[in-house]
């Protein structure tokens, strides 16, 4: 192993650990509200079976208004927000707050995206058998567009990965930043680019994995 | 670490030398964050657990600062701080001045300053304390001539002459030693022309010495200004270790300021 | 059984439907034939309000289906059975599953639900393509699974698009068979849309030809019965050889 | 025209189609008959190498399919229409567009094109349909579209999957008819899989019966003709009532 | 107009400018250049009428390795890049280099997928029909999968505008950096939440043109 890394590995551990925690619970956050705010996005449109205008103009503006700030203004935003639920506002806790609110947002439009491409005549076979609208979600929506949804959230997690490289700003931390602190601000090449290797190899897995699984569940 | 444990450590101050207080101290880049490093087992010894808390922006040590998250921080000068209390209607206070971070003119191409041609571009940081002071060093050596001040700061407006017609280009601090290859002249400071092997003693076409407002101080709240372990903190950034430290590794760079 | 008033329907300006009324009565076996495009479908779709009429009411087992919370239209229509001209199975899931997934609707226990799947399958002849995805069927094997689809909740009404557009002879009569039985022995009131005079004439009682989107006749017939065909390839052989004598 | 040596396809462990062998002469109508999932639609399928096969050789107009560089395969197949079971429309695209795209592909001057495309929707009683989309079609309408979007650029072999599933006996008619004329008038060689033993016999002269992946039996017929059927509504009333006699 | 407003005008102008300039190009680049790259993924892979692993693993790999870079970082790699071809590193012209690369990148990566919902039936009646690869592209995958390659656009093109806020690094300017400098470096925070409302606005008029677009598009 070069030496630069046997100096740094401590801290590099440490940098892979933050970044696994603050993807991770955007993960979280993509699949357990950005999926239904996403889902709830595509069935409240026009024509479809709980069409309301109302809640979705009003999901549709708040996806909207967290998209649009910019991710550093977001963070600063969200800090009395933050300091409310983690009880501190730096730190990789902190961080992965303002991360887990743009990863609901950037995940729901794709999933909305998703569902729209499922073919009309699955959601009338699905209504003409009387489902709930639960049902319909789950055993007919889901199940037809998992494929998508499986390469909506792999597209989602590598940005997430991304958008953690900025959290260094409130000290999240993270192999990002460290790649930031050490290659950029202070020169030294070499563990720059050794850390940019491992984004790479875990950006690579992270979509193999994700192509893989959506090609061996899409039957159509 | 959350503001509780904060408040804990207010309520033990009397008695530091019994129960160990961590002391979280926000900054930015060496050789700030290496100062910090170099007396962390001083004060182990005293019982102060010194944390240090790297953040990645110039706003966020501030804020967190005034919100009690962090007890000190370490990475500015006190005009800057003062902008940040005006503007937030906080009350943070300088502790001790540690260094002047010699600000320079620096050119790739250029030994001095009148070879710089008639309409060259400068690069100076994008925010509005430093385009002040980066304006105030060019004044300073009579390179460009300001009115009087109309604000706290000077901006590129308050520039009244600018005989050789020097185009300014505001880029973020952190980009500012990138752009000695572009610019045909920046303006920053020795942390960020170190990296590239430049120091104010040997390479710099202009620098502002010491005759100014602009070292990096301690500071910390008015609160716990008087607090022990701050003021113990500010003891030991302020001893002969520190000083010969800085006196052997930044030479002209980080000038002590104590 | 189900009761249509001056229905109509129409498709931005296009009227496919034109105030038509008409009932059905418990266990019949109803067709309905026509020209393509004469609106046969839309009719069908009309009476599990899969197309919300402009104007007129529907009324199925005594409910105007029409007036129903969405609730109650949602048990309403678990017990309105619909073949899709189209299919309309789910791709991502295996012909047992499509089966399954009506019975999961009507909360049928895991136990049963399995039994029910593989009879009904037995019904069509897929038992064996179970583990199968619609992607791997042939348009007749596909077919086949939406009928088992519709039949397995044992549905009081049997809505069938071109139940047997894509089957051969044998099997066609094979599902006619399955259908006059479930009717039979259940009661399940029947609505066949077909284009194939065959099928209409072998097993309905009354028929409603329509035109335009509008009734052009209704008439009572005497289902001739299904034929009996042989299952082996030779009587494809024996029918074209006859025919060409 | 068509030659086929010893074809094999097979699904994963599932052999559709096994060692097939047959030859289809230039100016006929073949036909392909027998029961679901006998492996019609893989046999044509394989004609124009919308399946590889896994063994054997595919000759079409002289050609060795299998052997040729894509871009003579794709040109090979300029003049090989063919009707799929389910269509394929292309959803976004009007009755016109989905028309007029094979005509673009063989590089059709556009004036011209636009003569071909309505002559065409005419011969499929479409004309009125020019700016719909597939979605606003009944099943029959879609059919009829892919029927005429296959005849468009007067192939020279025509791959014919259930032509008439979705049709009336009227509209059935109607196509044949516009098949035997195609046939006739341009000597176009045709191959029509359909389960309906009407169909089959009233235009094949030779009739291929499969069963299993194999081929059962291969039977001379004279063509019986297309039967004339009167395009009121009517004549289904008469057919039922006659029937019910 | 609130007098702050007044104030900068000239520079909020700018600043608009400048942020159209940079997303427009950022446009220009997943256009011109992302959809033809997410096309290619999607043809060359397993089954698709292009097959070919390697031209498929290397497109992959470096919109992979793109996606991976801390974006910081990107920009400041690509520094000679853009030196070479826009003849300097800093200002507005010089930002867009590093957000085409980073449009490009995501934007195929949607285009791709939307592809990929495309049913199997339409590309069998292309490929029935002798049509070229081009012809299969033009005339039947970008026509089926046309709403889910603007609703993709869509998303791709705020998450530009959310790029381009950060490329105040490099002096490229826009509301965003705009934002940034004034309302939280110097804070002005009236000023801040004006240039909020105008990057709402903006976002807000994207997302209903594009949704607006893809739903009259789809005839489906
Ligand atoms: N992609 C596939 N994967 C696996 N099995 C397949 C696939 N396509 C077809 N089969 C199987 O191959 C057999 C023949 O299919 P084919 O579609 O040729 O039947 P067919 O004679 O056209 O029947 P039908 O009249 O019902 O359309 C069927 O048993 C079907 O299950
Ligand atoms: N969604 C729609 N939008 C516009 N027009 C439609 C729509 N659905 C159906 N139509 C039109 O309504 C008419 C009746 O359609 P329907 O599907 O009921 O016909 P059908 O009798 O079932 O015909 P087939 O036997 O061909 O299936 C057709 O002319 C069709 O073009
Ligand atoms: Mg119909
Ligand atoms: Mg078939």
């Amino acid at each position: 192993m070069p030496a630069v890394l046997v100096q740094y590995e401590a801290e590099i551990w440490k940098a892979i650990i933050e970044t696994f925690a603050m993807v991770g619970a955007s993960i979280a956050a993509a699949v357990l509200i950005g999926l239904p705010v996403g889902t709830l996005l595509f069935l409240c449109r026009k024509g479809k079976i709980l069409e309301n205008q109302m809640v979705f103009s009003v999901l549709n503006l708040v996806v909207n208004i967290i998209r649009s700030f910019p991710f550093l203004l977001l963070v600063v935003f969200l800090i009395p927000f933050t300091r409310l639920i983690i009880g501190t506002a730096i730190g990789t806790a902190a961080a992965t707050v303002p991360l887990s609110i743009i990863a609901i947002a950037h995940y729901s439009r794709l999933v909305e995206q998703s569902l729209l491409d499922v073919p009309k005549g699955v959601m009338e076979a699905a209504i003409s058998m009387g489902a709930s609208v639960k049902e319909v979600i789950f055993k007919f929506l889901y199940v037809e567009a998992r494929s998508g949804l499986v390469l909506g959230l792999t597209t989602s997690i590598i940005s997430f990965i991304s958008y953690s490289t900025i959290m260094g700003v409130v000290g999240g931390g993270g192999i990002g930043d460290f790649a930031i602190r050490y290659g950029y601000q202070q020169f030294k090449t070499d563990l720059m680019i050794y850390m940019i290797i491992i984004m790479v190899i875990l950006v690579q897995i992270i979509q193999f994995t994700g192509t893989t699984v959506s090609r061996l569940i899409d039957k159509r | 670490g959350n503001g509780t444990e904060t408040k804990e450590n207010e309520d033990t101050k009397a008695t530091p030398e019994k129960e160990e207080v961590t002391l979280k101290v926000a900054s930015l880049i060496p050789p700030m964050t290496e100062i910090l490093e170099l007396v962390k087992p001083k004060l182990a010894e005293e019982g102060i657990n010194l944390e240090m808390v790297v953040l990645g922006d110039n706003v966020q040590p501030n804020t967190a600062l005034a919100a009690k998250e962090v007890d000190a921080n370490f990475f500015q000068h006190v005009p800057y701080m003062e902008e940040f209390n005006r503007n937030n209607e906080a009350e943070l206070v300088p502790i001790v001045p540690i260094y002047f971070a010699n600000y320079g003119v620096y050119a790739k191409e250029f030994e001095s300053m009148d070879e710089l041609p008639e309409g060259a571009v400068i690069a100076i940081a994008n925010d509005i304390s430093n385009i002040d002071r980066s304006l105030a060093l060019l004044a300073q050596h009579g390179v460009i001539t300001l009115q009087e001040k109309t604000g706290p700061y000077y901006t590129k407006a308050d520039i009244t002459e600018n005989p050789k017609n020097y185009k300014f280009e505001e880029v973020d601090l952190l980009m500012l030693a990138r752009m000695y290859d572009d610019a045909d002249a920046v303006v920053m400071t020795p942390a960020y022309a170190s990296p590239l092997g430049l120091t104010p003693k040997s390479d710099a076409l202009l620098t502002e010495g010491i005759e100014n407002d602009f070292a990096i101080t301690l500071i910390a709240r008015k609160d716990n200004a008087d607090w022990e372990p701050i003021q113990k903190l500010g003891e030991v950034m302020t001893s002969p270790e520190v000083r010969k430290f800085l006196e052997e590794n930044y030479d002209e760079t980080a000038i002590p300021a104590f | 059984m189900i009761k249509l008033h001056k229905v109509s329907k129409s498709f931005s300006q296009f009227q496919a439907i034109k105030s038509i009324s008409l009932t059905i009565n418990k266990g019949e076996i109803y067709g309905i034939i026509g020209t393509s495009g004469a609106g046969k479908s839309t009719l069908l779709r009309l009476m599990n309000l899969l197309e919300v009429p402009n104007e007129g009411d529907v009324e199925v087992n005594g409910q105007q289906l029409t007036k129903l919370t969405s609730k109650s239209l949602r048990q309403a229509r678990q017990s309105i059975g619909m073949i899709f001209q189209h299919f309309n199975l789910v791709a991502n899931k295996t012909v047992y599953d499509n089966v399954a997934v009506s019975l999961e609707l009507a909360k049928i226990p895991k136990q049963e639900r399995k039994n029910r799947v593989i009879e009904c399958l037995q019904f069509v002849g897929l038992e064996k393509l179970l583990d199968k995805y619609p992607a791997e069927l042939s348009g007749g094997q596909k077919q086949r699974v939406a009928i088992a689809r519709a039949l397995a909740n044992r549905p009081e009404v049997l809505l069938c698009d071109e139940p047997t557009s894509s089957l051969d002879p044998n099997t066609t009569a094979e599902i006619l068979g399955v259908l006059e039985n479930v009717n039979k022995s259940l009661g399940v009131t029947i609505v066949i849309v077909s284009h194939e005079m065959e099928v209409i004439k072998s097993i309905c009682n009354r028929v409603t030809v329509m035109a335009d989107g509008e009734i052009h006749d209704t008439v009572c017939i005497e289902p001739a019965g299904i034929a009996n065909i042989s299952n082996s390839p030779n009587w494809f052989v024996e029918q074209l050889v006859k025919g060409g004598e």
